[in-house]
């Protein structure tokens, strides 16, 4: 009876698993809906319309990039999408009232840090609720963008360099999507190999202890809207820069999409746990998805519907395959 | 020989004006052999250009637009000229530009004709409110162009925002109502407005006070009309500005050539010839 | 500490007739991902007697009696009560069989109010609504056994002490007429004389013919209360002794590993 | 120094305080804001114009009864606004097809309960995130509504006995006010008598201990998304009644309004802690801001700037104000 | 347990030479919302020392050992530290002082793991980065002292047994060369081997100089490492001892009010 053995280290293989899972869903769903629109599709594999779409997803990218640290804080931000409209009006009207692009650049990501302060300021010093705080962003952000350009959209011109930040090429490779590969490269060593990721992390996991080793735990929580602020600045301006033009209606619905991404990569909402390679395949995902079902021809009465499903039937995987307790490995001893 | 795939690039399809013209233009496909694909951008003006980028990597062989950011789109109508693809612009007026032909609307005058008829038939000094859509770039040049043409008799008391959503039309339009007891004629500068206008009037029980003018026909609408308290709306023949889109763009591919401007018209509708819609909205 | 006492016969209860067990949990195995938490246990608890269920940090002790009261379904082995078999999918089955338990982690809804978590999961009722009166009135009566001293009883446990918090969690499982009763350390934040108060309620609910299960690491509580003992070490049960033929010394010994068997 | 004394029993009136800071707060900014618009415009005060505003946040307040009861489990219902839409065209299309507006009524309270019960399965039953479910949610009901509608709006003729549930009056009071004050009387009953409301603040303070002690806890946090399935169903029906038609582009933005008002009532986004009172008084802060902007000329594109500062502020005074360790009564017995 | 022995002298680590306090607590109150947790609290520590705080659940243990370390701010009464006033309002100030604490709700990051929660708010850097290989390092020696095992440093904390998790909040706390090591019941959770550890590694850094607090129930503990005891009542500190005055029942007594002073 009295046999006094060890446990058996665990197979490490399983411990992998049970830690990427989420991770390793998403990738296998992406991989799923790459094959999936590749068979179906003649255009979709061709190294143009991959472009495209990395193109295209890119100002969701950087901001999705940002918009995981918010999350992990246990936070959301809400005023993404009014803040990309705001700095893409504002971007427009600077640039039409004479000031140079190179200037212009640094003085938006500027205001895109101060509006993000602000934000922050009332959600971690004074307590206030982030997703009313951002709530309230989101109106009055959009309500500044309408009041600037009065509904009308404002064209840009004579800036070359901009737009090369939108539509320029390097080595054939899009410059959105080189910028967007570039924060979410930063946002990765950030996250993982940092200080202040690492702060970011505890401040969402338990704030209160955070707090208690000496942390700066209310800096931490306002210093990512400040980060979100900026990228959704970057965002806005590689919008002006692609369509040429600044206006109030750019990016409506643009936060859900954000939210969305981030979500299905992983990251979750209730703090503590993030996935910045989660975050880019969800990014790309549901970009690969709008992408695919239009070269489907999908009746876009359906599309709506359609996109819809597949997010929850992504994250219904997510949950169902992976998320649980697997068992690897060795049988029982008997 | 393949058959021709051409693309209609929509705004949403939340207005019976987009479904319309997306009808229209079905037919008109239909009957000229070709296939039609049809994107909605659910009003995000960036989802429009890459649906553009989309459908030029797929090679179709035309594409027509209904821009939600006039400048905006203009980078995208650029790159499928580049690509040897047809554009043609619908509705909303792009700038100078590669496209080949502008259908639809001139908002702005039809707004002004609209005007027109107000000055003339309400004589007496009146009070207008307006119901608009702040966040739509067509309905914001159909209310400067509707106001630039009022004469001074005309005192416009206040716009309220209707968001493009009837019930926050509805809404709007009820507090414009209360805020001015005075008030004596709305001016609804589209579909969810002048349904959510219609609306307000009727549960203020104010028909016998105020008049409306608008936009874009609906039963409602028509109702209202029988009624006596909408005096005016102008009609717009979307299902014609999608056929025109088709055809222009199927001449187009084949190589010949179509008019700068193909304007299609439209009707101020009112009591006198308001029969000969209401087949449309059984 | 070296050497205690054990107490004498008469102060633990009454004294186990050998009843048959109420429940016998055999070959019970349980994985969390990549860790054997528990790797066969064998255990029999009879209705009378309290069993104290000792062994060193992360034995499996708390998993143990998780898998007891249907709050973990173990991956292998089988439970049965009074000679059936049963299979929990939920702690409310093994609560509809009188099976409770003190968690350690407490299981209270912070911002419930004091009353309100006594009586969580069953609340009495006054035709539709809730008979919060009576729910007072009894939540008194409840506490008053423990003697632990909560100002206002309509105060949300969220910021009440260590020691009230777990007492409330020891007052809720101990007051509904369990058969078995299952406590993961519920002693660990209380001052002496709630400790007394505890150990002294054990011996009521024994002698009334509850099953009590007792996880621990004050081992002079033991020899108060206990009738028989399971050391458990890593996942596996090592030994088990009735409470007269052992000892501190031996006990001790066990759970690290260090007793010559 | 070894004197034995007994701690004074606080102040009841510090007790009554602290308990219920964040009602009193919202009270206290309704009341400012209906002085506010009262001195500043004649209108404000007519009973014309405040039978107005009822019947105006009426849907609104119904959803968000049952908001409350969502967000108390810590979940979140993005899926509202689409509800309503849908339901909305459903009931217009019915009617159209000659159902009679006595049975369309009960279907469409079904409807609403079966989606509603559809986004609970996938959030209790399988795990996945309520913002996520109901985010994917918003997406596909939407995409129905727009489906079924193909953009028209549909009349709905001929049924006075339902046009008199958006329109009618009892006493002078408007019907749609009367319905949703008796939704909020229920709402606040359950919430606070019935063994139903403590189980949903058990499960939104601690799933797992609602779990442990035997409760029917997904049960429970699946019901939420019903009832408010079902809310959503009487406010899209209340909407088509008013506007005498259905159409897929009611309610936009609707659920962001909803959220608003609730949490701006003190019912905490982390679940446990539920405010009805406060619900009400957040919604008709809301809409009596909405109303008196209107009613002092504000331009239009001011007003959504002014609308979310002043959502921002009462929020801060809600936290600011109440929500600290105030001290009362007896001072140090030194 | 009815009257342990007090431990030998030389027990106990070295003897307090009667030094100057490093922290002197003047008239402390504290009062949450309606609640008086403290009503004026005197007490000294002193450095090379280790004093017992005890008292009834409620008592207001918790609250004064937080007061210290900078998590609530006394709504009255002065704090000095070596002679100077000093107003903590973060708890990173006192931390800044080396004033660490192991509290009761242990303050744990769950979702960090084991290695990132022993050096939370301290982490060790290579330039801008983490130098995770040496925290590991470092994170077995800091564990080793407390004879824990955890089979993988890199598992997250959420998923630790609940003395597992104690021993990790021990060890953040007692390996950063605190100056006054604030300990609310860092024992409550551990088995007996791990127990001697935890009074081994008292012993050891008061021997370095280090001022030991240390909230407790487990009376006999206090014989083996305590010089001094102080015994709180609702709030009030009611008595204080030197520990080879007292024994453990006048100390029980004293808890509870019965003691005749
Ligand atoms: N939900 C879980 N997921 C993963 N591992 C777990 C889980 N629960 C327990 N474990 C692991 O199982 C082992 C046994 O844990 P358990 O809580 O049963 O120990 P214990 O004997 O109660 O210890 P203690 O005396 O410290 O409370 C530990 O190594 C723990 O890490
Ligand atoms: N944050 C808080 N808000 C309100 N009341 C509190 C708070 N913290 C503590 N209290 C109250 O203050 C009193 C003292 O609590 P404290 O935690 O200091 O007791 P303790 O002596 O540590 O007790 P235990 O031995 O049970 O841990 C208790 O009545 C408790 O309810
Ligand atoms: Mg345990
Ligand atoms: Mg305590």
């Amino acid at each position: 009876m009295a046999t006094y053995t060890e446990r058996q280290a665990g197979s490490r293989l399983a411990d992998f698993i049970g830690e990427h899972a989420q991770v390793l869903s998403i990738a296998l769903f992406f991989v799923l809906c790459m094959l999936f629109f590749g068979a179906m599709t003649t255009t979709f594999l061709t190294s143009g319309n991959l472009l495209n779409v990395v193109r295209q997803a890119a100002p969701i990218l950087i901001v999705a990039v940002a918009m995981t640290l918010v999350i992990t804080t246990a936070g959301i931000d809400l005023s993404v999408g009014s803040m990309v409209a705001l700095i893409n009006a504002l971007a427009a009207i600077v640039m039409a009232s004479g000031l140079d692009w190179t200037l212009t650049l640094p003085l938006m990501l500027v205001a895109g840090a101060l509006i993000g302060g602000i934000q922050g300021w009332f959600i971690a010093y004074q307590g206030i609720p982030a997703f009313i705080v951002t709530l309230a962003g989101l109106s009055i952000l959009r309500g500044f963008a309408l009041y600037l350009t009065e509904g009308y959209s404002i064209p840009i011109r004579d800036a070359a360099g901009f737009f090369w930040l939108g539509r320029g090429e390097v080595l054939g490779f899009p410059v959105p999507a080189l910028i967007a590969i570039l924060v979410a490269v930063l946002g990765f060593v950030v996250m993982l190999r940092t200080q202040y990721g690492r702060q970011v992390i505890a401040v969402g996991s338990n704030m209160e202890a955070a707090r208690r080793v000496g942390m700066p735990a209310k800096r931490v929580l306002a210093s990512v809207y400040v980060v979100s602020g900026v990228a959704s600045a970057v965002a806005g301006m590689l919008i002006a820069a692609r369509l040429g033009s600044g206006s109030s209606n750019a990016a409506q619905g643009f936060e859900l999409q954000v939210i969305a991404a981030v979500v299905l990569g992983g990251t979750s909402l209730m703090g503590g746990k993030a996935s910045m390679l989660g975050t880019v395949l969800g990014t790309m995902t549901i970009a690969v998805i709008g992408n695919g079902l239009i070269l489907m021809h999908i009746s876009p009465f359906f599309t709506q519907i359609v996109t819809g499903t597949i997010i929850l039937v992504a994250i219904w995987m997510n949950t169902r395959l992976f998320d649980r307790q697997w068992r690897f490995g060795r049988r029982k001893s008997a | 020989q393949e058959q021709k795939t051409v693309a209609l690039v929509q705004i949403n399809q939340q207005a019976l004006f987009f479904n319309e013209m997306n009808r229209g233009a079905q037919e008109a496909a239909d009957k000229a052999g070709v296939k039609l694909v049809i994107f909605n951008a659910n009003n995000d003006s960036a989802a429009q250009n890459s649906a553009i980028e989309t459908y030029i990597q797929e090679g179709v062989d035309g594409l027509a637009v209904v821009a939600i950011d006039v400048n905006g789109i203009m980078p995208a109508v650029q790159q499928a000229a580049d690509a040897g693809i047809p554009v043609v612009a619908i509705d909303a007026i792009l700038p100078e530009g590669p496209q080949k032909a502008q259908i639809g609307v001139d908002n702005a005058k039809a707004g002004a004709d609209l005007a027109a008829h107000y000055n003339e038939t309400v004589a007496e000094p009146s009070k207008l409110g307006i119901v608009g859509a702040l966040n739509s770039y067509i309905q914001n040049v159909r209310k400067d162009g509707f106001e630039q043409a009022l004469d001074d008799k005309v005192t416009v008391v206040g716009t309220v925002d209707g968001q493009n959503i009837q019930d926050v039309a509805l809404g709007a339009a009820e507090n414009l109502i209360t805020a001015n007891p005075d008030l004596t004629s709305i001016y609804a500068t589209g579909e969810p407005a002048l349904m959510g206008a219609i609306a307000a009037v009727a549960s203020q029980g104010k028909q016998a006070d105020v008049s409306i003018f608008g936009w874009d026909l609906t039963a409602q609408a028509i109702d209202a009309i029988d009624e006596g308290y909408l005096k005016a709306v102008i009609q717009q023949d979307p299902a014609a500005m999608g056929a025109a889109a088709v055809e222009a763009l199927v001449t187009l591919a084949d190589g010949g050539e179509v008019d700068k401007t193909i304007s299609v018209p439209v009707t101020i509708v009112t009591k006198e010839n308001v029969d000969g819609f209401r087949a449309l909205f059984k | 500490m070296r050497t205690a006492p054990s107490a004498p016969e008469e102060e633990r209860g009454a004294s186990p007739l050998s009843a048959a067990p109420i429940l016998t949990l055999r070959n019970i195995h349980k994985t969390f991902g990549s860790h054997q938490a528990l790797r066969g246990v064998d255990l029999d608890i009879r209705p009378g007697e309290c069993l104290g269920l000792i062994g060193d940090n992360a034995a499996g002790k708390s998993t143990l009696s998780k898998v007891i009261s249907g709050t973990y379904i173990p991956d292998e082995g089988e439970i049965t009560m009074a000679g059936r078999p049963v299979r929990f999918a939920t702690p409310s089955e093994a609560r509809a069989l009188n099976i409770e338990m003190v968690y350690q982690d407490l299981a209270l809804c912070d911002h419930v109010d004091v009353v309100g978590n006594l009586f969580l999961g069953r609340e009495l009722k006054r035709g539709p609504f809730l008979d919060q009166k009576r729910m007072l009135a009894e939540a008194e009566r409840m506490l008053a056994a423990l003697e632990i001293r909560i100002p206002r009883l309509t105060a949300k446990v969220e910021k009440l002490s260590g020691g009230q918090r777990q007492a409330i969690a020891i007052a809720r499982a101990a007051s509904f007429e369990p058969k078995v009763l299952l406590m993961d350390e519920p002693t660990s934040a209380l001052a002496v004389a709630e400790v007394e108060a505890v150990l002294g309620l054990i011996n009521r609910v024994k002698a009334r013919g509850v099953a009590v299960v007792l996880v621990t690491h004050r081992m002079q509580d033991l020899f108060r209360v206990c009738d028989r003992v399971a050391v458990m070490y890593e996942g596996t049960k090592v030994a088990e002794r009735a409470i007269a033929d052992t000892n501190l010394q031996e006990l001790v010994d066990l759970i690290v590993g260090k007793g010559g068997h």
